[in-house]
């Protein structure tokens, strides 16, 4: 149970389209993480595959069922808005139950699964109180809680921690993870966080402007990705993107190497250049730099570094972890 | 494609329902309109019927447009109306903006002293009203219309526009103070645009009893030259009151103005335009 | 540093300079109001403290108070309205506030179309004005006219038709359904915003939870909606207890028949102004509207300071 | 400079016929005087009338309700004191009676109007049915019955659904000849007669019987239901105030008979309501009270009574000297003055003058009766209490 | 122009204390970043600087001149509110030249001031639109275009990039930087994004509870964090903190290191632990181990690293990256 089939999905809001044809496979149990830029699609899917939004076109199966017709409540999901969607009058315990009692579930049941939940989520203490009382945090787990007591066979995230700080974001993430290996649910989740996406998927899919670019495990789409966007959008800072010309290189038009695989050093190395500008993080250092070979060059040391602008210093590439990119921006394997 | 978020059976019966009331609340209206254009014994022998040749008839309306300056009279109603929203809104806004912004003493005693007029009718003013319009010489004016009407739409006007006003959000207010707005500036410029729609809402709540009004009317300025449309024809009412044609004529006509006042303010009904303020 | 060591005495705590512009935005509102409502209200109201004798007027402190409640004639007729009211109300928030509420409920289901018609369609009674919804519907139920008869013949209902407004059983229900019909629309349009406050998201989330058509209403909707809920029935409540014009087109002054539909604002209406052959009692008209003020300030603290304070408001 | 005078009515019907002859007239002969007619719903009248006065803003000219309402506005200095005004020498004792104070020492209106009530039936009905104009009680349920029997007319046209339509068209039309016009009307305001005495009962007991005769659902029919009920054909009697006359005559396509209260038994003395209903008065506040008196001149003119009485067939004048009227159906009502004994209606002098109101009240019971909510007696007993309550008569 | 003093400021809501005497010196042209856990009181304190909350107690001086009774419109300040804050009935143009056109500035000298703004935030294009029809970074843009047209002596800026997406995010981070070399205003800037603040930031004030922690440059304080509190949070993933007497270490009661100052190897180290958990970002791996001698462990390794769960690892501490505290959680330097 929990597989999921897409197949040319199309969605227009009236003659604009927003997903132009998605084709998908979900194995049951997958960890699948969306991600892409800001309007490229991703909630308008979710929504499609929740049947909160109907596609204009294509079908969607859930465990080899197609679905198109069947309303949300009936296609066994469960689904964490970006904006949690509480119940603002209902406490956590109701927030969570209610699904399963209008399912019409034994009250012993809905005890159980919601203390299981509360207990797995560290909600214990808040059970009686109405989501204005939570701290952002507390909500979002509650949010997540309401999904898990109902056992959906396919869970859908929406930027579930978009609106959390630093500190919970890094809690709440190891949370979903533990849940992920607990539930061995299916799950579907949308992010534009690249730790969480390299953190907790299996699969990422990489969407632009309503299509899908690259599907593949994170740590393939970041060593192999299919192409420049996909190369630029995974890893930050960004990949250094080099016109293949300049550096004499033949059979590629654009080459690609990340900030952390090109060293530096004030004697000797590929390119010379001056620095520009240097960010100290404490735990890192980026180096942005200009070189006549490249251009602007930015680059990524480990530990605490003293270069300062206008310093020259050379910089050589990793040449195997150097991507190459055709004419048409395709990675060139 | 079938549609997973929307039953058309569901759907079906919603608009069923929806049809099935509106029919109830057009009914009557529909059924004055039509017998407005019918002769006197159709309108007696077959008042479901809509007109036929044989008894249509504009007889009610001649003697509607005959009788009294009628034009006149919708210039008048057109007149009060529109200047007492307009007061309405001014003033009423200003002062929920004051209640709904500051913190300041007294602040919930005024706001209870400017509900106490909910709950009684103004009408019971009359005398004193009318005795200060005398004393003022606004009898048979519009201007004391406009004065009692602007009087009587305040307190719910700014019991609404408070309750809005204290959803503008305080960045919004609290940017233009630090973009060196003054406190009147932010009003006029922020906070009245934003509250447009709550705006329109006490606009057509104010006008209803406004426009429909006959006592004020009747004794503030029963004047041939000051008469409002609705005091015109319940005169009519009164004298041609087996005269179903004229009275059915009367009141279609009667209808028009406030509906194509409703239907201006209720462009701004309902939906707010903040999208975009705040993220 | 701990939080308990406040004051530096050489900092002074901060004053800040009258703000006049308050004085400004209250201003108008407040001289308007208070000069042309509040003042002539107070001058009425105190003649509620005075009564005429020999001509005189003469302060009669609360003797008209105890002629109201007293007085066999006075009190029977200020109870039946009294009472009338009570029912009058009641059928407004049995009737008008459930329909208005089912109206805005349907209203506000999303992707449906024709909705800004079908909104402007069920307001439209509430601005007409009450000569004309009287007439119309005095015509409408008139037996001699048969509108209603037989509209009632063609779902097979005539034998229950009967003239409603002439018989005291009757009247007031039908009156009051007249009523309704008029002021449907303003519950429709406030918990129509209401409604349409709700965030998607939280109507999304109740599909995902199969909670769907009748129960999402009762189990999401309905709650988030009660506080506007509040709102409409104090303004019902004020309202209806301050009605007057439509009884009065509809069943004239003495709201027949035999005071059946005979409420506190026709017979403050009658009593202050007078009517046909009665002299307007402007003392105890006076006495009769302080007492409905009384009732009304009443039911809105009862309002504000019991059920509101209870009931939650909820940001979305 | 031309002064303008404004007159105050309830009269809105009359509105046409002041505009188009009676102001053109009086203006014609007083140049530098405009006159303006403005009528307010007699519903509203009262009330607005006594507001503007209070606050100093009413007309020049005021009409005047008969009796009570108008002596109080004349004891509140609101109404000048019209006794010597010119023209006044034209009316009866009789016909200045309703607006003379209790004493007869001032008069402040100058009557102008007085209408009568009897029974206007349908003609044609008539002539079909066969049925000939009824004199005695007998006689008149006989009609009703055969007119029931038949079924093509509804046998009278009332309602009681505005009250008062019961009260004025039933009660008061045909209870003078049960108490017997003016000397049981005396005697009741000198407390010599109840209420509840059989001449006031009596009428009532006839009242509720009409019930039966009356068409379906008339406890919701309006007084213009009634009215249309009539002039559309379809109803064979209607109880009339002679103001009627006037509508019926443009309204009505068949032809108009009218008689007056059928007696008990033949040979009875009959009695008329010929009340007093409108006069005009001055507001003591008039900034042209010279003008405005000669208009009251002029309206207490045999010219005025002329154009007025032919222009409204059914408000008959005042004035002493006769008016020629030319509508056959008035003539036929103001004819009735001759074999019958005219009064006024009973509850319009002094005993309306406390709360609760005998008019008011009267009107309830009267509706009440005919709509069975209450018995003849029951009706009698409650209002003898209410006028109890207050009325104390001089013995 | 554009100092800042504040001496002992005090603020409280009722009889909550929020701030609990705050003294800070900010020079001219100094970039000065506010950051401390939720609710510590950020917000507030910038509010009161602003002129919009009266602080209880206290004096502020903006270029030597007190002003505390000084509207906020006559203190020469721009503030960017963590929610845009933008007109939304106005277009671009207009919400940038509100304030000078409330000014009475020329029109002319108005055109001028926003094409300038407009020019350096690219937003050119969208001058005519209204906020509704803008992006979140587009109307980010906008909100901080409209402080720097009146080209105030101080700008305020409340978590101005919380809400946008990563690449967004960096990018606007930069304008900023660049803003403030060029216009060489005062900037005081509120965040809990630990790379803003470290990138940003002359002087990063840590808060707590109402109260600073700690003052000073970014690397002073992820190298030599006055307490426990300023070490955990400066620095992420957070900082190790290991019971001093189980390391045998005396004369401290805490140490901490660095995930970043903690080197691995299969083969030997100081600590042997086995392999939690890890996390691979692509140019970081994160691997959490437990070890008897500290405990749960965090190490940060630079690229990939192929540690599984369960790998028997040794760590290896840079005894000189070691910070260590007293009992009063005070850094013992
Ligand atoms: N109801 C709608 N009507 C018209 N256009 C819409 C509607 N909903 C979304 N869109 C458009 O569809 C596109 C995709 O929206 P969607 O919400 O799926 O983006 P997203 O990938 O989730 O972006 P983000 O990361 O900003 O959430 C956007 O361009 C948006 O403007
Ligand atoms: N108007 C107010 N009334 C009462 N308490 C308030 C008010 N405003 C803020 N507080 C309280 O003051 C404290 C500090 O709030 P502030 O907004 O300054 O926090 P912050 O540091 O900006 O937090 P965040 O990072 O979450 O924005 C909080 O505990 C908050 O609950
Ligand atoms: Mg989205
Ligand atoms: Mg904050």
């Amino acid at each position: 149970m929990g597989s999921l089939q897409l197949k040319s999905i199309r969605k227009a809001f009236g003659t604009h389209e927003v997903l132009k044809g998605i084709d998908l496979d979900v194995t049951d149990g997958e960890f699948v993480i969306f991600v892409g830029p800001s309007g490229c699609g991703k909630s308008t899917l979710l929504r499609v595959i929740a049947g909160l939004e109907d596609a204009t076109q294509g079908s969607i199966r859930i465990d080899g069922q197609e679905v198109a017709t069947v309303p949300p409540a009936k296609r066994g999901i469960a689904m964490v808005f970006q904006s949690y969607a509480l119940y603002p009058h209902l406490t956590v315990k109701d927030n969570m139950g209610l699904g399963l009692k209008q399912a019409g579930a034994p009250a012993q049941e809905i005890e159980t699964r919601v203390s299981k939940a509360s207990k797995m989520l560290s909600l214990d203490p808040y059970l009686a109180r109405r989501p204005a009382e939570l701290s952002g945090g507390q909500r979002q787990r509650v949010a997540i809680g309401r999904a898990i007591v109902r056992e959906p066979k396919l869970f859908l995230f929406d930027e579930p921690l978009s609106n959390l700080d630093a500190a919970l974001r890094v809690q709440t993430r190891l949370e979903i993870a533990r849940l992920h290996r607990e539930l061995k649910a299916t799950m579907i989740y949308v992010t534009h966080d690249q730790v969480e996406a390299m953190t907790l998927a299996d699969k990422i899919v990489v969407l632009s402007a309503g299509a899908i670019e690259q599907v593949g495990s994170p740590m393939e789409l970041y060593n192999h990705p299919a192409n420049v966007f996909v190369a630029g959008f995974i890893g930050s800072p960004q990949m250094n993107f080099i016109d293949a010309g300049k550096l004499g290189e033949s059979g590629a038009k654009t080459v690609g190497i990340r900030p952390e695989h090109i060293a530096l050093s004030r004697e000797s190395g590929d390119w010379k250049g001056k620095v520009v500008h240097v960010e100290h993080l404490g735990a890192d250092t980026i180096v942005y730099m200009e070189t006549e070979a490249t251009g602007l060059l930015t680059v990524r040391l480990f530990g605490e570094h003293q270069y300062a602008t206008d310093d020259v210093v050379f910089a050589t590439p990793d040449r195997n972890s150097m991507h190459r990119f055709d004419a048409n921006d395709r990675a060139i394997r | 494609m079938a549609k997973a978020t929307q039953s058309p059976i569901r759907s079906g019966f919603v608009h069923l329902a929806l049809i099935a009331y509106t029919l109830i609340a057009l009914f009557p209206v529909f059924l004055t309109i039509i017998n407005s254009f019918k002769a006197k014994n159709a309108i007696f022998r077959e008042p479901m019927a809509v007109p036929t040749p044989s008894t249509f008839s504009l007889v009610g309306y001649e003697t509607v447009l005959k009788q009294g300056d009628f034009l006149l009279y919708f210039q008048n109603s057109f007149v009060v109306t529109v200047v007492s929203i307009f007061f309405v809104l001014l003033f009423g806004a200003m002062a929920a903006f004051a209640l709904s912004e500051y913190r300041f003493r007294g602040n919930t005693a005024m706001g209870l002293y400017l509900a106490i007029g909910i709950m009684i009718p103004i009408r019971l003013g009359t005398v004193a009203i009318l005795q200060g319009m005398v004393a003022a010489n606004l009898v048979n004016t519009l201007t004391a219309l406009i004065l009692v009407y602007t009087a009587q739409g305040l307190p719910l006007a700014i019991f609404i526009l408070s309750e809005f006003m204290r959803t503008v959000s305080d960045d919004l207010k609290n940017a233009g103070r630090i973009d060196g707005l003054s406190e009147y500036a932010i009003f006029f410029r922020l906070v009245l645009p934003l509250v447009r729609p709550a705006m329109a809402t006490v606009a057509v709540f104010t006008m209803i009893p406004i426009w429909n009004d006959l006592w004020f009317p009747l004794i503030l300025a029963p004047g041939e030259s000051t008469k409002t449309v609705t005091l015109g024809s319940q005169m009519f009412i009164g004298q041609f009151v087996t005269n179903w044609n004229a009275v059915l004529a009367a009141l279609s006509l009667a209808i028009f103005p406030v509906l194509v006042l409703y239907v201006i303010f209720s462009r701004q009904l309902i939906r707010g335009i903040t999208a975009g303020a705040v993220k | 540093m701990s939080a308990t060591d406040h004051s530096d005495p050489d900092l002074p705590t901060i004053k800040r300079p009258f703000r006049w512009h308050i004085v400004v935005f209250l201003a108008p509102a407040v001289i308007v109001y208070s000069a042309i409502m509040i003042l002539p209200l107070i001058e009425t109201l105190r003649l509620s403290l005075f009564n005429t004798v020999e001509g005189q007027s003469v302060f009669v402190g609360l003797g008209n108070f105890s002629t109201l409640f007293g007085d066999d004639r006075w009190a029977a007729s200020f109870w039946n309205a009294l009472k009338n009211n009570l029912i009058f109300f009641a059928i407004h928030m049995v009737v008008q506030n459930p329909i208005g509420v089912a109206l805005a409920a349907m209203l506000s289901i999303p992707k449906l179309r024709f909705v800004s018609f079908y909104r402007t369609a069920i307001f439209l009674p509430t601005l007409l004005s009450f000569v004309i919804v009287g007439f119309i519907w005095k015509l409408i139920l008139s037996p001699l006219w048969g509108v209603a008869p037989w509209m009632m013949d063609l779902v097979g209902l005539k034998a229950l038709f009967s003239p409603w407004l002439g018989k005291p059983g009757s009247a007031l229900i039908a009156v009051s359904l007249i009523s309704v019909w008029q002021y449907v629309g303003i519950p429709m349009m406030l918990i129509y915003a209401a409604l349409l406050n709700i965030p998607d998201e939280v109507i999304e989330a109740a599909e995902c939870d199969g909670i769907t058509g009748w129960s999402q209403f009762w189990k999401i909707k309905l709650p988030l909606i009660l506080p506007a809920i509040g709102i409409i029935s104090i303004l019902t409540f004020v309202g209806n207890f301050n009605a007057f014009d439509l009884i009065y087109t509809v069943q004239g002054a003495l709201a027949g028949p035999d005071g059946s539909t005979d409420i506190l604002g026709t017979l403050l209406y009658r009593t202050f102004f007078g009517f046909q052959l009665q002299l307007g009692d402007r003392s105890m008209g006076a006495t009769i509207a302080t007492v409905m003020f009384l009732i009304i300030l009443a039911g809105v603290s009862f309002y504000l300071f019991i059920i509101q304070r209870r009931m939650r408001r909820y940001q979305f | 400079e031309d002064v303008t005078l404004t007159i105050e009515s309830w009269r809105n019907d009359d509105l046409s016929i002041w505009q188009e002859k009676l102001i053109p007239a009086f203006e014609a002969k007083n140049p530098g005087i405009k006159v303006v007619f403005s009528p307010t719903a007699p519903t509203e009248y009262n009330a607005a009338l006594n507001a503007k006065l209070d606050a100093g803003s009413a007309g020049d000219l005021i009409t005047c309700r008969p009796f009570d309402a108008s002596l109080e506005l004349y004891n509140k200095k609101h109404l000048a004191d019209l006794t010597s005004l010119a023209g006044m020498e034209n009316f009866s004792p009789v016909a200045k009676s309703a607006w003379t104070t209790d004493d007869g020492s001032a008069t402040f209106c100058v009557p102008m109007a007085s209408v009568i009530h009897g029974f206007i039936y349908n003609k044609d009905a008539f002539d079909k049915l066969g049925i000939a104009v009824p004199t005695t009680e007998d006689e008149f349920f006989a009609a009703l019955d055969k007119i029931k029997a038949d079924g093509t007319y509804v046998p009278m046209a009332m309602g009681t659904k505005d009250l008062w339509e019961a009260a004025t068209m039933g009660y008061q039309n045909i209870g003078p000849t049960y108490w017997k016009g003016e000397e049981g009307r005396a005697a009741l305001i000198k407390g010599e007669q109840k209420l509840t005495d059989a001449g006031w009962v009596e009428p009532y007991r006839v009242l509720a019987k009409w019930k039966d005769y009356l068409g379906d659902g008339f406890e919701a029919q309006t007084y213009p239901d009634s009215q249309n009920l009539f002039t559309l054909g379809r109803a064979a009697i209607y109880p009339a105030g002679s103001w009627e006359i006037g509508l019926f005559n443009s309204q009505a396509d068949f032809k108009m008979g009218a008689f007056p209260p059928p007696v008990k038994a033949a040979g009875d003395t009959c009695y008329i309501s010929d009340h007093n209903d409108i006069g005009v008065g001055l507001n003591a506040k008039s900034a042209h009270a010279e003008e405005a008196k000669k208009l009251l001149s002029w309206i207490a003119s045999p010219e005025f009574a002329d154009i007025y009485a032919n222009s409204l067939p059914g408000f008959f004048s005042l004035n002493s000297t006769a008016v020629k009227m030319a509508d056959p159906l008035a003539q036929e009502f103001v004819s009735w003055r001759e074999k019958c004994k005219p009064t006024i209606r009973s509850t319009y002098q002094i005993l309306s003058r406390g709360t609760p109101n005998l008019e008011n009240e009267t009107w309830v019971e009267s509706a009440n009766v005919i709509n069975g909510t209450d018995t003849p007696e029951v009706a009698g007993e409650k209002l003898q209490k209410g006028l109890d309550s207050w009325y104390k008569p001089a013995k």
